[in-house]
């Protein structure tokens, strides 16, 4: 605290500075100051290098941007606060840290500010039109508003026809030269890294009809998207000359439902966000609360959250592999899997009684304890996966073709992984040896002994070896568990309806795809005044994104499996 | 007989086989691939199914047929006639048995490749003429599949030639009677590289796994035949498992004796011939869907440098190497 | 021209000849591979794995609306995705169906108050099965599947009654 | 006429005859409701931009070149296989010699970079 004291007055930037508990510290700083400081913080022996997360607090006079770092060097949390009004311009920060280039669009439109200095600065979510919707003034509906809206008419053909498409709405990117006409103070960046810039040339009119270039869409169905995340690809015979990641398409509104919810029922969208590791993403909501509400959590429960949580991303590592697969060509991993995750599921279903929306864990505990049965079918399923897993690390990972065709395909460095803010897998396969379930232990991690497998290339391979392994690991920790399950009460006692105080709390996990975090605001009533989902699968995507150019079609499809997206992530 | 109707007759009996072998493939492969992933397949419509492909089928030619705006109408309808005529021609030289051949011509191998490079044009036209962005991509990556196999192809058959002495489908089988090493049939399969080479040739060739380019469902969506409904869509497809089994019966053919059964003369073998090349075909087929349930797709161009930097050197050394061995059998025992 | 052009719609030969049809298409759905969001794991990617396999009752994916013949709507459509969802509706040839799975292509879901969210994706498209459920099993997709293929066998009744009330 | 002109005829017209019967059958057979929302071009479900007929750089241009080369002189090879059994050691040196040159061109075409995708 006293060290981000001193560079922000070094810098010359007027700042308050507080340590909040469960946040680390907090300056804030005035926006005219806000890249001055962030770069100061970035420079300085501090080596805040890592941008966790981008986002807005609408305080009910103004927007708060807050920009949450991270220095691995000094292994501190750092939260950087900015006040902006309504309507006023954001400036970009993603010439400091690439890892706000879509966080950054995504704020803006859902806080109404203006981006300036981006150089893609389009709706990131919603279409033209769409109000800002995490602003205080927009309340959620009622029951008998929706009701109107439900039984409202939609002309099909009145639907805009043209909508997300690339006619509509696509400006002249520009390359936005780095904080040109917002700050005289040049910006040294540390290394040139891959910026995605959008498509190179803005197609239109004239100008594509006698091009020899095709503009392709890719999604938002298509076989190998994973969902509904759709690839603008500019293509030069099959080589990708430039490409821009749309989505938005399953964009839903989890962060603003979220304050119209309880503490107790937040998990119910949770689930549908990360919605093949639910688990993860109800753990992050609770640890959070708990931060807040200062509720002491059963030693079993933790127990229980960290074997339902392995045995959550065994599953979800599955729905990956599968599709990787998939994406290459290969059928088989498909369905050797997915007769694994059949099993998990039953095992989860018997626990938590859902297949895949558990809303299991919640703030306190979890909601039951484990049944007999599912103890004897978790022993049961691990001897056979202890096979299962060889075989498909045979069938997949030591194919030649499989090899060929990953092998020095979309390499991060260890720079460009931690400067577009990869967690989880991503970036472990680039090099970095940073896993919260070690570094930041959460439930019962600390006791429990595990490998954190690192895998150095940092291509296509690299991820998958890492994710391979990290099922194995999954499994030891899943009879660790069941092992050592302790005695006692599955949840701590808390209130049917929780009123937490008002306060501000971080909670993060390792989620399958990387760090899962929370962050929550609460006023001191029965919902949150905000909750923002990290989603990990946001930054792996734009990560991918910038690594689009060079690569041929078929390299695309296994670069965008590789980074393991769920698009309900990633749109929320 | 009048040649005319003994023509159209055979016609008919071609044209019946490709049929029948698209229905029994389809279900096949759906059946095969089910049961390499640990499913059952086709199990509800007839006994264990067996009637999936021809409800696929009914239900195909009452499909509406949609010709998108901006597709070349007269391109779009033709495609499906180039990709069709030349797979069922190629049924014309196939030797089923001693006298069932359609026609039995002293160019029979070479008619078969001629035919067969058709196909890819056919398949260039209907990617070309969806006016579809992945149909084309597709149909611009069967031009590289025909560049990568053909050469290849060829000169992995030439071995063949050079031991039978012959083009003609039917003496290639002839020259394949009998036994040597005391019990080992008389096949040319024993010349395991050409058989190796030709076999990864005729992959690309039939557009299988890992060769399945053209229509590589996770890249391109449904490849070529993206913008082809109801029949059209069924003709490709059925034009596609055909050449499946075309190359697998010229495998048979040329490799592993056609239709006669091995340690028996072939004499002996007049009415079951048809059957027995129909299973040796079969079991190729087998070991072609198995691989297509298996293995990962190639990228395009790794099959470009496989075709020209692995397989064609391969092949070329193969049949110099085939030659010596043959001179030195000759001066060994003398001419066969 | 096609048949009932020909014969007229409500002539015996174009009910006999559709009814017989029926029976294909009722055996053969394939559906377009279109997940959108949590439900297309459940109803796509287990329904096509080991221990559901659709794939028994001829129920195959196709990743070409041209060549699908029902659309799986399987998740939360929102006014970014309603667009495409109805192209890719309008694009499937005839005849086609469409299923609706889950709460949210059902109702909106959980997400229903949110504005950005279609409540219902009835409101785009004409919708055959609604199968509810958040997610649906794949059993529930199974059976969604059944009702679907009773729908398509009763549509013979349907046809002979509406002859029936025409020659009145 | 002979009979394999015949039989050459009558595949090539009664194969498209066949095609054509059956796309009439499917036609006369199945529903029709055009729409011109239905007639446009599929492309992952949004509107294409821009036509596909563009000048598409084939990454195996070269390869293409090379084929033709290489198609033509493989064919030469065969009416010299068929007649190898029969003759001695002369007609191998025959194709030692053929083949040399054509392993001579491959290589040189590597050694240039030709067998590469660009």
């Amino acid at each position: 605290m006293t060290v981000a004291r001193g560079v922000l007055e070094r810098a010359a930037v007027a700042a308050s500075i507080e340590t909040v508990e469960s946040l680390g510290a907090v300056c804030r700083v005035s926006s005219s100051d806000a890249r001055k400081a962030l770069v100061a913080l970035r420079d300085s022996d501090l080596a805040v290098g890592f941008l966790v997360d981008l986002f807005g607090i609408d305080t009910g006079e103004a927007v708060d941007i807050v920009y949450h770092l991270r220095s691995f060097a000094r292994d501190e949390e750092l939260v950087v606060k900015v006040e902006h009004g309504y309507g006023s311009t954001l400036e970009s920060v993603w010439d400091i840290f690439p890892a706000a280039l879509m966080p950054e669009r995504e704020t803006a439109e859902l806080f109404g500010l203006e981006l300036a200095g981006h150089p893609n600065p389009k709706r990131l979510l919603t279409t033209d039109g769409c109000p800002p919707y995490l602003r205080k003034s927009l309340v959620v509906r009622s029951a008998e508003e929706v009701r109107d809206r439900a039984s409202q008419h939609v002309d099909a053909t009145s639907l805009d026809r043209t909508a997300g498409s690339l006619a509509g709405g696509f400006a002249e990117p520009g390359v936005a030269e780095p904080g040109a006409s917002l700050d005289a103070t040049p910006i040294p960046a540390p290394k040139p890294l891959p910026v995605p810039r959008g498509l190179k040339r803005a197609p239109s009119g004239v100008d594509i009809e006698n091009s020899d270039r095709l503009v392709l869409n890719m999604g938002p169905q298509h076989p190998s998207t994973h969902g509904v995340l759709r690839l603008i690809l500019e293509l030069d015979g099959e080589e990708i000359v430039s490409g821009e990641a749309v989505i938005g398409y399953l964009h839903r509104g989890i962060e603003k439902l979220a304050e119209s919810r309880r503490y107790s029922a937040v998990g119910t969208l949770l689930d549908r966000g990360d919605y093949v590791s639910g688990i993860h993403a109800e753990l992050a909501f609770a640890l959070a609360t708990e931060k807040i509400a200062g509720i002491e959590v059963p030693r079993r429960a933790n127990y229980l959250r960290c074997l339902l949580g392995e045995l959550n991303r065994i599953a979800s590592h599955i729905t990956w592999y599968g599709p990787m697969g998939l994406d290459s060509g290969a059928m088989g991993p498909f369905l050797y899997t997915f007769r694994d995750r059949e099993t998990i599921l039953d095992i989860l279903e018997d626990i938590t009684g859902q297949r895949m929306m558990f809303n299991y864990v919640r703030p306190g505990g979890v909601v039951n304890d484990i049944t007999t049965t599912a103890e004897a079918k978790i022993r049961a399923f691990l001897d056979e996966f202890a096979v299962h897993v060889d075989e498909n690390d045979e069938l997949l990972m030591g194919n030649e073709i499989f090899q060929a065709r990953t092998q020095g395909i979309g390499v991060f460095d260890r720079e460009t992984a931690l400067g577009f803010g990869l967690t989880g897998a991503c970036l472990r396969g680039s090099g970095v040896d940073w896993d919260i379930r070690r570094d930041r232990p959460y439930a019962a991690y600390d006791e429990l002994e595990f490998d954190v497998p690192v895998a150095e290339e940092g291509d296509v391979y690299a991820r998958c070896a890492v994710r391979l392994e990290e099922m194995r690991q999954s499994a030891r920790m899943i009879r660790q568990c069941i092992e050592g399950l302790p005695e006692g009460e599955h949840t701590a006692k808390v209130a049917k309806v929780l009123r937490p105080p008002a306060g501000e709390a971080y909670g993060a996990v390792e989620s399958p795809r990387g760090e899962l975090g929370v962050h929550l605001v609460s006023d001191g009533t029965d919902s949150p005044y905000r909750m923002r989902y990290r989603p990990p699968a946001l930054y792996a995507l734009q990560a991918g994104e910038a690594m689009l150019p060079g690569l041929l079609i078929a390299d695309a499809v296994v670069l965008m499996g590789s980074m393991d997206l769920i698009l309900g992530e990633v749109d929320r | 007989m009048n040649a005319w109707l003994i023509a159209v007759l055979r016609f008919l009996a071609a044209l019946g086989l490709m049929l029948f072998n698209g229905v029994v493939m389809i279900y096949m492969l759906r059946k095969v691939l089910a049961r390499l992933h640990v499913r059952l397949g086709p199990m509800d419509n007839g006994p264990h199914g067996m009637f999936q492909t021809v409800f696929d089928v009914l239900k195909l030619l009452t499909k509406e047929d949609v010709t998108p705006r901006a597709v070349d109408k007269a391109l779009f309808f033709l495609a499906p006639v180039i990709v069709f005529v030349p797979s069922l021609m190629a049924y014309m030289v196939l030797p089923f048995s001693r006298t069932w051949v359609i026609l039995d011509v002293p160019y029979g191998l070479l008619f078969y490749f001629a035919v067969m490079s058709v196909v890819p044009l056919g398949i260039l036209a209907a990617g070309w003429a969806s006016n579809n962005k992945w149909s084309f991509i597709g149909a611009m990556r069967i031009v590289g599949q025909q560049v990568t196999y053909e050469v290849p192809m060829l000169l992995a058959a030439l071995p063949v030639v050079m031991m039978a002495g012959s083009m003609s489908l039917s003496d290639i089988v002839r020259a394949q009677s009998g036994t040597f090493l005391w019990i080992l049939p008389r096949w040319f399969a024993f010349n395991v590289p050409a058989l190796v080479l030709f076999f990864i040739a005729g992959l690309i060739e039939s557009g299988q796994t890992p060769f399945d380019l053209a229509e590589a469902e996770s890249e391109l969506v449904a490849g070529f035949s993206t913008e082809y409904s109801a029949m059209k869509f069924g003709l490709l497809y059925l034009a596609e498992f055909s050449n499946v089994f075309l190359f697998s019966a010229l495998t048979v053919t040329l490799f592993f004796g056609g239709w006669q059964v091995p340690w028996v003369s072939a004499d002996h073998v007049q009415w079951v011939a048809p059957i027995v090349f129909m299973v040796k075909t079969y079991i190729g087929i087998f070991f072609i869907f198995a691989i297509r349930g298996t293995l990962p797709r190639i990228r395009v161009d790794q099959m470009l440098a496989t075709g020209w930097k692995v397989l064609l050197p391969a092949a070329l050394a193969w049949v110099m190497v085939t030659g010596f061995v043959i001179k030195v059998g000759q001066a060994l025992v003398g001419p066969r | 021209m096609a048949l009932d052009k020909l014969t007229g719609e409500h002539s015996a030969i174009f009910i006999r000849s559709e009814q017989l049809f029926d029976v294909a298409r009722r055996k053969s759905l394939w559906y377009m591979a279109f997940g959108i969001a949590c439900c297309a794991i459940e109803g796509l990617m287990h329904a096509s794995g080991p221990k559901f396999d659709f794939d028994r009752m001829g129920v195959f994916f196709r990743a070409s609306p041209r060549q699908a013949d029902v659309m799986i709507v399987a998740g939360t459509v929102n006014w970014k995705m309603a667009s495409t969802v109805r192209r890719l509706y309008d694009e499937m040839p005839e005849p086609k169906w469409v299923v609706a799975m889950g709460a949210c292509a059902c109702s909106g879901g959980p997400f229903r108050e949110y504005p950005n969210v279609v409540m219902g994706v009835d409101k785009v498209v004409p919708v055959d099965v609604y199968i509810p459920g958040c997610p649906p099993r794949p059993e529930s997709v199974q059976y969604g599947f059944i009702t679907l293929m009773d729908k398509i066998k009763a549509q013979t009744g349907e046809r002979l009654a509406a002859a029936r009330h025409d020659g009145r | 006429m002979p009979y394999d002109r015949i039989i050459l005829l009558v595949f090539v017209v009664l194969g498209a005859a066949f095609v054509v019967v059956t796309l009439t059958t499917s036609w006369l057979l199945s529903p029709k409701k055009p729409s011109a929302e239905k007639a446009e071009t599929y492309e992952c479900g949004v509107e294409p931009v821009g036509p596909p007929w563009v000048q598409f750089r084939a990454g195996y241009y070269v390869y293409a070149l090379l084929f033709v080369i290489f198609d033509i002189e493989t064919v030469f090879l065969y009416p010299w296989a068929l007649v190898y059994g029969a003759r001695g050691w002369f007609i191998f040196a025959e194709m030692i010699v053929f083949v040399v040159i054509l392993v001579a061109g491959l290589a040189y075409a590597w050694k240039e970079g030709a067998l590469s995708w660009r």
